[in-house]
């Protein structure tokens, strides 16, 4: 029940942000469309303890945010300098990590942040095993160093 | 300038389309065809069109057009002759429409019949007759009500057309009855519970979770479209693709049978027809109380208000029309 | 004053994506095979959309504008992944191989 | 600025339009399609800014929202459809010295 709530609260601060609008009429046509949504939603047996984004966007999480954009401008850089460096110093390289979270929350997370820093790409995850396609094997070793899967953990732990 | 850009690109794609033989290819290539033009759409200040088309062409076009591929064997039928006939008829059809262009005012010409008759009163006297910012909105359900009545119509003939055809279908082949040639190149519909579109995606872990936390947004977005029609660019046509978009999203990562629990085929039929119901309702509505069919300004006592309230009801009726008929169709193709 | 400031720092983000969004598409013509692609779409979609909406935020001020601007950006990084990830795990469903190992000497562009 | 960025916008697409239509594999069509879906919501949002009219967001936002639903549809092709349907042109490319 506090999962639907929080779920239906957070639509309801989207709706606002968008209409912009705080017009009796259009609030009230919030409520029922929020309303609806959880309603679907809980329906489609979507809410349930996995359902947190208010702790991962408020929680620790905002801590884990501002490195892994650092680390996104800094893989940027790299393949960038890369991509124009005119004899294409690349070295593709697979192998498979290992993520150390508990909750599938939490691998999807350290799944996507891989395959969204560039060099790196999350092509399969099995159990808690990740397949990674990276660019070169400088960005493989570094991957494999560990310390992006001990951040989301540790962002897991205090959720 | 951007737009003449946009547009050699849509012919270099155009072009493309015709030439490759590849229909998962061809089917890629409409996807961007669809996004070039719902770009070009708005630098042509067409925005609510532009809307129509990223709602469409962003997700549903794209599975609606695999389903047909996975029904077919995918493979294009070699050509038997040169279409000289076609080629005739396309040539000619074209060559008189560039001929009836030669008559048109030009693009944004001031002294075009249009700018100055049409347009100036909705532009001049929309915001007091209907009393709704986005004009496009006032002209789409309030001055051309009738047009778009059709237009939902249209929409429940299309739906009825593909659930007549994709059902009579089935019932006369159950599987073995296809035409032999072809019939080590269907798809497997393993069992015929559930297609390829229909199974369910539960083992893609993060596919799963993150559909998981989007649809709730997706659908919500897609409401907001709905109510917000009146004062931007949105309305019923964009919010039911959207919210049929959240819903499919939902369907093609839980399986069909998953999304069927959520709402059955059934109800999702009678929704199609509902929507329409409601719109052609307001008009007898209106009608009943005095005055003329789908001029909402008599169900209040304010006509601002009145009109206010009939366009926010038939626009509801073009979102659950859109909407359910889109579901229903992906329900259709991935058996 | 700081309003000069402010100008040069989202036209310095505007020109920054923009040259993001090139050399990604530069990549995407360069690069040997398509699990290496994949890291220059990536480029496009973090850095060169990113830098061009954080640049377009600074321009709107606190407006409903740059909100929406934040919200595009936060379902981008929810989405773009996701979609990344699926087209991987289509392309070794069908099949294809990834090329490993240097790619100096083999390193024309794949046309 | 927005006329440098959009111009840049414009390029870029150009030349993943190349990479639509150069293939050699189907994926990286597709990937250069969703490459151009990013660009899409790029050149509203610019476009917006650049004729003051911000209310394209909305536009640009259901892109942001929805585009990857029509790659998750191809992964499911890819794993349900028909195997070897849309492969040939893989081989094609893998035969390839």
């Amino acid at each position: 029940m506090t999962h639907a709530l929080s779920l239906g609260f957070v639509l309801f601060a989207l709706w606002c942000v968008l209409s912009g609008y705080l017009r009796p009429m259009l609030l009230g046509l919030g409520l029922l469309s929020c309303a609806f949504v959880v309603f679907i939603a809980l329906r489609m047996d979507l809410v349930d303890r996995e359902w947190r984004p208010i702790h991962l966007l408020f929680g620790r999480v905002l801590g884990y945010w501002p490195w892994l954009m650092l680390q996104i401008v800094w893989s940027n850089v790299d393949v960038v300098r890369r991509i124009l460096d005119p004899r294409l110093p690349i070295s593709p390289t697979l192998i498979w990590v290992k993520a150390s979270q508990h909750t599938d929350i939490g691998r999807v997370t350290y799944a996507n942040s891989i395959t969204i820093t560039p060099g790196t790409l999350a092509m399969k995850l099995q159990g808690d095993q990740i397949l990674v396609h990276a660019l070169t094997r400088e960005g493989a070793e570094a991957l494999a160093g560990g310390e992006m899967d001990r951040r989301v953990t540790l962002l897991e732990k205090h959720s | 300038m951007i737009d003449i850009v946009l547009l050699s690109f849509l012919a270099v794609i155009a072009l493309a389309i015709v030439r490759l033989r590849d229909l998962f290819a061809v089917v890629m290539l409409t996807g961007f065809y669809s996004l070039l033009s719902a770009a070009l759409f708005v630098v042509l200040d067409a925005v609510d069109v532009a809307f129509t088309e990223a709602a469409v062409g962003a997700g549903i076009a794209t599975i609606l057009m695999l389903g047909t591929l996975g029904r077919i064997a995918g493979e294009p039928r070699e050509h038997r002759e040169r279409p000289w006939l076609p080629m005739l008829v396309v040539l000619i059809t074209g060559g008189a429409l560039l001929y009836g262009t030669l008559d048109m005012p030009h693009y944004g010409d001031p002294n075009a019949p249009v700018n100055l008759h049409v347009v100036p009163r909705y532009i001049e006297d929309s915001l007091a007759e209907i009393g709704v910012p986005n004009i496009v909105t006032s002209v789409l359900a309030s001055y051309r009500g009738y047009d778009t009545l059709g237009e939902t119509t249209v929409i429940l003939t299309a739906a009825i057309g593909v659930m007549g055809l994709l059902q009579g279908r089935r019932r006369k082949t159950p599987g073995s009855k296809a035409p032999p040639a072809s019939s080590n190149k269907r798809p497997r519909r393993a069992s015929g519970v559930t297609g390829m579109l229909g199974n369910t995606m539960q083992h893609h872990l993060i596919l799963h979770v993150i559909a998981k936390l989007l649809v709730p947004f997706i659908l919500l977005f897609a409401l907001y479209v709905q109510f917000h029609g009146d004062f931007g660019p949105g309305g019923g046509f964009q919010a039911g693709v959207i919210f049929a978009a959240g819903f499919i999203l939902y369907g093609l990562i839980f399986g069909v049978n998953d999304a069927g629990l959520v709402a059955s085929p059934a109800t999702v039929r009678l929704l199609i027809a509902a929507g329409l119901l409601l719109y052609a309702g307001v008009g007898v509505a209106t009608m009943l109380l005095g005055g003329q069919f789908l001029d909402y300004s008599v169900l209040s006592t304010e006509p601002i208000k009145g009109q206010h309230l009939g366009i926010m009801l038939i626009e509801f009726g073009v979102g659950t029309t859109v909407a359910a008929t889109m579901v229903r169709l992906f329900y259709l193709f991935s058996r | 004053m700081i309003e000069l400031i402010w100008n040069a720092l989202s036209w310095t983000l505007l020109l920054t994506g923009g040259f993001c969004l090139l050399v990604g598409g530069i990549g995407l013509l360069r690069l040997p095979d398509f699990f290496t692609r994949v890291h220059a779409a990536g480029v496009t979609d973090t850095m060169g959309a990113g830098a061009i909406l954080v640049g377009l935020m600074l321009q709107a001020g606190l407006t409903q504008a740059s909100i929406k601007l934040v919200l595009i950006i936060l379902f981008m990084l929810f989405t773009s992944p996701t979609a990344s990830h699926a087209l991987a795990q289509a392309a070794l469903h069908g099949g294809l191989k990834p090329r490993l190992g240097e790619q100096r000497e083999d390193s024309r562009s794949n046309t | 600025m927005f006329i440098a960025a959009a111009a840049a916008i414009l390029v870029a697409m150009a030349l993943a339009m190349i990479r639509v239509l150069l293939g050699p594999t189907v994926y990286d069509r597709i990937l250069a399609v969703n490459v151009l879906g990013t660009k899409t919501v790029l050149i509203i949002s610019v476009f917006g800014f650049l004729t003051e009219r911000p209310d394209f967001l909305d536009i640009a936002l259901v892109y942001a929202l929805i585009n990857f639903i029509g790659t998750i549809a191809i992964l499911k092709f890819f794993e349900y459809g028909e195997a070897g349907f849309s492969n040939p042109e893989v081989t094609r490319d893998e035969e390839r010295p």
